[in-house]
């Protein structure tokens, strides 16, 4: 029973992580119907901004800098790239995005070579906060759930309380007026690109040095971001939170918990090959769920594109 | 190459000039190996003409279809595993089937895929689609390592093409003979894919591409539409599947992952995906980049990746795009004009660039180097990289180059502008 | 599927069809029937349904409640491409062509379905003689020969929008539905347009929504007016103009126009 | 399809001047490896290895057969088997018969495969494997082939030599063992459980299981399920960002008994393990750098760091593979006979630079020689890694391990 309390603070943590970085990827769709490839290339810049930050002036340095730093470079690629190419319509947007991924992938391998960075967690925060029979929960793992609340406290208060939070309200319920609402759009743009990138930023700097900071790690949690913001439904920021939290929980008590499919298969009534290791099946008999906890996202994405092509909140598809 | 000459045999109004280019394509692919003849060779021109195979049957959904996939190397991959799976069967069971014959294995295996992740990929085309594809990709390949029974893990399938049935006396021991079969499939899918875009179900792809609703309204499913072409696309992928398994005699998880996938896109994007030949042209220049810059410098990565957000960017028709801009100068008979501001732009960009080239390449090796290894040489010169006049001199070239190119910039537009103004015809002055 | 049956079923009879987006019913229960080889006019005041009306027709929405038959079949709830299919043909508001395609191409496409080809991919569409001739008899009849290789992007409004109905009438559909075929258009380029529809529908049955009263009044041989979600009045073009409900609702000023 | 004709002219001259070899009287030695992508560094580390014995232990001293100098050749396969398989052919054109690789089994696997065809389609043309790195077992049993000799102990005879060491250490009573979902991941595994049950059937296996490779962002659940089964001791085949991921997530949640693992050093490893590895964690492999085992050993290292202060000699059996290639030609007299080069270099025996011998096995061309248990830390360290001041200490030694060890290989000779 404990090892579920635990678990399911590990998820939170998880899945509060993947909501940083697809509510930004959410605010940018749902304003410029854009769906940012390179978003989670931001959240590697972020982690590789803040450690380069922290070698001269610490963590709280570079949890501090780091992130508007990301913003204003995703407020620029807005302003000098996605600009020009939104003229030919959402495909090249998609297209340029992709590009971007593999271009800032490139020049963080330039800039910082490819080894794993020596990016570790400050020292006021490496120990374990609380136990729970045994389970050590360390600080940084509350430090990481606490930031990403009162980040979504703001950004809340912002959206609600805001007036540039009603025009992009606006703009999340009826995207074809945006428009018509008279305001200096361009500008608007810039600044939601620039702040959702700024999230993703936040993200690379607290899950850097738990999670590693090397140039694969927008290729680790790139694709899961999508996935998580198609369950949720394009364009809803409740299904972001939703669907990130549900893949936070599935992912962690897939791994937690040892599920044969050899049990779920003969459950079904079916028999196992006399000789399962001879079989031509045996790799099916012999999963397990920690072995495809982390592929489980990507079955869901497909069974609720099949069954609910809008997501579990989606009002619309691209 | 009977095939050519077989299925535009039936078409009666077929002028010479639709003839023409298919007939100096087989030529062309005939006597490349005369012109390079060593097995190297012969083997990077086999992995382009496979390339190319993909990359054409991409862009029956990229340019054709209007359908961004992340992750089509899947219909690749099925195609290869299946053939490479076939070719051991032959030997094992001593099957009557002729190696040349294989790659239709693979394409139907390609097919076959097709057909189940069509059957409820292609209802939305855009943003929907192209996140299902990227779903299913990650899927399969992730699979692939899974599924040992199938995918071999790992260290792939493996086989020996030169077990099955000599093939009229050829055993397929020669990389040449590898060569002619290579381009003999090339030439028939390209040709099919070709004519595929003159069908009705072609027309329609395009008209789908275009705008879905109103081919609703013209009495076609847009569903339906894509999925034929997802299908085909599939089909023919299958088909380069099977050249990769005779080609390489392996199979392995890295034909249908998502850095293959995305390889093929940036293919098909840098090569041109608004027009027949566009991929054709992308094909061959990624692997050259691939196989040959990759010899001479370790950042080529970098260099690929600017290249192709530069092309989006700048060039959404892709390489076969700029050469079409050219078709209109062309047939007024005003190419001449360009040529002069085009040096005048194009020379000092290029210096610009090899000097910003020479940069990175110079951070590149200071931080690289070993002690002792200071001397580096690029563009032909050698020098010293820790002192601090090359990375000077190149900056500087770098500032010049893209200095002039800019002042030069505007006379250029004036000229391509001049070059290309056309009095549009009167309404009445009707075409024969 | 060229010509309508002269007998019985109405061309196109629509029974008690209603339209509700969320909260708010936009088609409240319209009933109306169309004789084969009419030319109908829908008109009424912005934002009375009649685009709607015409989206709820041709499968674009599915109605809320009610039901549309075309030439004695029902078709609501049908996708837009098995409507087509049975001999409907629509335009549309805004210009709705295939804008990367030439303007050969464009009308080309437009007769595929109808002449028989379906999903082949076993005919070369260049190789038939009878097809490129048709396409070319219709580009002459929208004067658009000239233009026939151009990206139809690239034509001038009034082209596009000619192209637009040679597209709705290419497929030879028995009920041509046109939606705002003049909006946005000049005194002589409506004129054009005018003389084109009349030429194109010659013997099929057109049901037409238009702003522009000279239009409506010149064409037509009956009219319905449509306010707010509802049919208030239908009948030749003199009894609609008497119909004093209708007479309330433009307020007595565009009816005049006529 | 016209285009093509302009391009392929390009490209012609492109492969032209790539294919202008200069023609020195060198032994060339192909390096295929990652030299670009994520893979790069391990690439480079390789490639700088080699460059640096050849230099160092063979032109230094005069070369082979009165003069003949080595040298090194580099080619990025990019680490992919495609790629691999047409530099093989770039090489080959280029006249080199000696092909060395090492990183991943999947490439080691398309190339000795594709090697002994062409073996045997072009006799009068043979090229010779030299296998550094990759321990998938199957390349000295069912895949074996008379052109393909391995330097590096397998991934069996590792766990072999591990399993005896653990057989020792009575206080482990529990073990739990995690890998990669993929051939190699499962292959440790199966000899991990195989060698505990021989060895010390009392030692109860509390975890066995796979995760998927390079896909798993957080290793937090598999961290905690280990710490609660209670394990003494978790033995793992992980490499890259999986193996620092798991084993940071496992240190982190209060884990404190042995990691032992295979690859965990060097590469920026080392250096992000740094104080948290320091008493968990145990590599098995082979080579001893510290304490360094000669001045001759301790001065190669340091020349080597002079020369290259980023790198590091995480493979020291590179040494091995130039000092006994160099000998084998010198005892077959040619450096064209590729034959008599491998007859050669079947049955030497060596003394190995970084301490003990080397026996190349005939019956499967696999090197047998000493395994360690090295201790990450930074207690009497002279060679670090990642000039971090943690690096590799012998612990424990198995001798010439596995030399009885079995094998499935039928070697076809020519």
């Amino acid at each position: 029973m404990e090892l579920v309390l635990v678990n399911l603070i590990d998820g939170l943590v998880t899945g509060l992580l993947l909501f940083m970085l697809s509510a930004g990827l959410t605010l940018i769709f749902s304003m410029m119907g854009v769906l940012n490839f390179a978003h989670a290339s931001f959240y590697m810049l972020g982690a590789y901004f803040a450690y380069q930050i922290s070698v001269y002036m610490g963590f709280w340095m570079g949890l501090l800098i780091a992130p508007p730093l990301v913003g204003v470079l995703g407020a620029l690629v807005e302003r000098y790239g996605l600009r020009k190419v939104h003229q030919y319509g959402h495909v090249p947007e998609l297209i340029f995005t992709f590009g971007l991924a593999l271009l800032i992938e490139e020049v963080v391998q330039f800039v910082w070579g490819r080894d794993t960075m020596p990016y570790d967690i400050p020292e006021i925060l490496r120990f374990t906060a609380f136990s729970i029979s045994g389970y050590a929960i360390p600080a940084y793992k509350i430090f990481m759930i606490f930031t990403s609340v009162a980040i979504f406290v703001v950004l809340l208060w912002v959206l609600t309380r805001t007036r540039v939070g009603m025009i992009i309200q606006a703009a999340l319920s009826h995207p074809q007026t945006v428009e018509a609402l008279g305001h200096n759009v361009p500008l608007v743009f810039m600044g939601v690109f620039g702040v959702g990138t700024a999230l993703a930023g936040v993200a690379g700097v607290i899950a850097g040095p738990v999670l590693s900071t090397f140039p694969g790690m927008a290729v680790v949690l790139g694709s899961i971001v999508f996935v998580t913001i198609v369950i949720g439904g394009l364009g809803s920021l409740w299904g972001a939170l939703v669907a990130s939290l549900l893949i936070g929980w599935l992912t962690t008590f897939a791994k937690a918990y040892n599920i044969r499919a050899a049990d779920i298969l003969t459950s079904l009534g079916l028999t196992p090959p006399a000789n399962v290791e001879e079989s031509i099946w045996r790799d099916i008999w012999t999963v397990t769920s920690p072995q495809i906890a982390d592929i489980l996202p990507y079955i869901l994405m497909v069974l609720i594109l099949v069954f609910r092509p809008h997501g579990l909140f989606g009002k619309r598809d691209a | 190459m009977s095939e050519i000459a077989r299925i535009p045999g039936r078409n009666a109004g077929l002028t010479p000039g639709m003839v023409l280019p298919w007939a100096l394509a087989a030529l062309f692919l005939a006597v490349m190996p005369l012109i390079f003849a060593s097995n190297s060779a012969i083997t990077i021109m086999n992995q382009m003409a496979i390339t190319i195979i993909f990359a054409l049957a991409y862009n029956m959904l990229l340019g054709q279809g209007g359908m961004l996939s992340f992750g089509h190397a899947i219909f690749m991959g099925m195609g290869g595993f299946m053939s490479v799976h076939i070719m051991n069967w032959v030997e094992r069971y001593e099957l009557p089937l002729p190696l040349p014959l294989l790659p239709v294995f693979g394409g139907l295996s390609g097919l076959a895929l097709a057909i189940v992740v069509g059957s409820f990929s292609t209802r939305k085309a855009g943003t929907v689609f192209a996140m299902i594809s990227l779903g299913v990709g990650e899927l399969v390949a992730a699979s692939s390592v899974i599924i040992v029974a199938f995918f071999g893990g790992e260290e792939g399938v493996s086989g020996d093409r030169t077990y099955g049935l000599p093939f009229f006396g050829i055993e397929f021991l020669r990389q040449i003979e590898v060569y002619y079969l290579t381009a003999a499939w090339l030439l028939i899918s390209a040709l099919l894919m070709y004519l595929w875009s003159r069908t009705p179900l072609g027309r329609m792809a395009n008209a789908v591409r275009d705008n879905p609703e109103r081919a609703e309204f013209v009495g076609y499913s847009a569903r339906w539409v894509r999925f034929h072409s997802f299908c085909a696309s599939g089909f023919f992928a299958g088909i380069a599947g099977g050249l990769f398994a005779i080609n390489y005699e392996i199979v392995t998880e890295e034909n249908l992952n998502l850095a293959q996938s995305g390889a093929i896109l940036l293919i098909t994007f840098l090569g041109g995906a608004g027009f027949f030949f566009g991929p054709i042209i992308g094909a061959v220049l990624f692997t050259l980049l691939q196989t040959v810059l990759s010899l001479h410098t370790d950042i080529w990565q970098l260099y690929l990746g600017a290249l192709f957000v530069m092309t989006v960017m700048y060039f959404p028709g892709g390489l076969a795009g700029v050469l079409m801009m050219h078709v209109v100068p062309a047939r007024l008979g005003r190419l001449h004009m360009l040529v002069m501001p085009y040096l005048r732009t194009l020379l000092p960009a290029a210096i610009g660039i090899a000097g910003l080239a020479g940069v990175l390449e110079i951070i590149f090796h200071r931080r690289n180097m070993a002690t002792g290894d200071e001397e580096m040489t690029l563009f032909w010169i050698t020098f010293d990289s820790t002192s601090p006049w090359p990375l000077a001199i190149a900056l500087g070239v770098a500032a010049i180059g893209i200095w002039i190119a800019r002042r030069t910039a505007p006379a250029l537009r004036e000229a391509w502008e001049a070059a290309n103004r056309i009095d549009l015809p009167p309404s009445s002055e009707g075409r024969p | 599927m060229t010509a309508a049956p002269t007998t019985a079923p109405a061309a196109l009879r629509i029974e008690g069809l209603r339209k509700s987006f969320g909260p708010t019913e936009i088609i409240r229960g319209v009933d109306l029937s169309i004789e084969a080889g009419e030319r109908h006019a829908i008109i009424g005041p912005n934002g009375a349904g009649k685009s709607t009306l015409f989206n709820l027709v041709t499968g674009r929405y599915a109605p809320s409640a009610g039901s549309v038959f075309l030439n004695g079949q029902e078709i609501s709830g049908l996708p837009p491409f098995r409507i087509n299919r049975m001999g409907l043909s629509r335009s549309f508001q805004i210009t709705n062509i295939f804008p990367r395609m030439t303007v050969f191409e464009n009308v080309r496409c437009s007769l595929l379905w109808a002449r028989g080809y379906r999903y082949s991919f076993w005919h070369m569409v260049g190789r038939s003689r009878e097809l490129t001739e048709a396409t070319e008899e219709i580009l002459a009849q929208i004067n658009l020969t000239a233009r026939r290789d151009l990206p139809a992007g690239v034509l001038s409004y009034a082209e596009q929008r000619a192209l637009e109905i040679g597209i709705t009438m290419a497929g030879g559909a028995s009920v041509i539905m046109l939606d705002e075929p003049t909006a946005g258009m000049s005194h002589s380029e409506t004129d054009h347009i005018v003389e084109l529809i009349r030429r194109v529908t010659e013997g099929r049955t057109l049901v037409m929504v238009e702003h522009d009263m000279g239009v409506v009044f010149g064409l037509a041989d009956r009219i319905s007016v449509l306010v707010y979600g509802e049919i208030i009045a239908t009948g030749s073009p003199e009894e609609v103009r008497a119909n004093p409900k209708v007479q309330e609702a433009y307020l007595g000023t565009t009816l005049e126009a006529g | 399809m016209r285009r093509t004709t302009r391009i392929g002219l390009g490209a012609a001259l492109a492969l032209s001047i790539s294919a202008a070899a200069a023609f020195a009287d060198t032994i060339k030695i192909a390096f295929i490896d990652p030299l670009s992508g994520p893979f790069a560094a391990t690439g480079e580390q390789g490639l700088a290895q080699y460059r640096f014995a050849a230099e160092e232990l063979v032109n230094r001293k005069g070369g082979v057969l009165g003069g003949k100098m080595f040298e090194i050749v580099p080619f990025d396969n990019k680490i992919s088997p495609k790629e691999s398989l047409i530099q093989l052919q770039v090489a080959i054109d280029q006249g080199i018969r000696f092909i060395a690789q090492g990183n991943s089994s999947g490439v080691a696997n398309a190339l000795t495969d594709a090697i002994n065809k062409h073996n045997r389609r072009n006799p009068d043309n043979r090229v010779l494997f030299l296998n550094y790195s990759a321990v998938d077992p199957a390349l000295t049993n069912d895949k074996c082939n008379f052109w393909h000799f391995r330097f590096d102990a397998n991934a069996d005879i590792k766990m072999d030599a591990l399993t005896d060491i653990i057989q020792q250490d009575e206080s482990i009573k529990k073990v739990y063992i995690i890998g990669q979902d993929y051939s190699f991941g499962k292959a440790v595994a199966a000899a991990a459980v195989r060698f505990l049950n021989e060895k010390r059937p009392d030692i109860e296996i509390v975890g066995n299981e796979l995760h998927p490779i390079g896909k798993v962002k957080d290793f937090t659940p598999y961290a905690r399920k280990i710490v609660a089964s209670g394990a003494d001791a978790v033995i793992t085949g992980n490499w890259g960002s999986d193996m620092l991921n798991l084993g940071r997530a496992i240190l982190d949640n209060g884990f404190t008994g042995p990691i032992y693992t295979y690859y965990a050093a060097a590469d920026g490893i080392t250096a992000a393990f740094g104080e948290a590895g320091d008493g968990s964690l145990k590599l098995v492999g082979e080579g001893q750098l510290n304490p360094p085992v000669s001045a001759r050993a301790d001065a190669y290292v340091t020349a080597f760091k002079k020369k290259y202060p980023n790198k590091d000699i995480g493979q020291p059996r590179i040494a091995n593979v130039i000092e006994m290639l160099a000998r084998a030609i010198e005892k077959a007299g040619s450096d064209t006979d590729i034959v008599a080069i491998a007859k050669a270099l079947e049955g030497m025996e060596h003394d190995a630079l970084f301490g003990g011998k080397v026996y190349m096995r005939p019956q499967d061309h696999q090197a047998i020689q000493d395994v360690h248990v090295l201790a990450h830390t930074n207690d009497g360290i002279t060679h670090d890694f990642d000039n971090s001041g943690y690096g590799l200490k012998v612990e424990k030694t198995v001798r010439m391990a596995g030399m009885d060890s079995p094998t499935t290989c039928r070697m076809k000779r020519p």
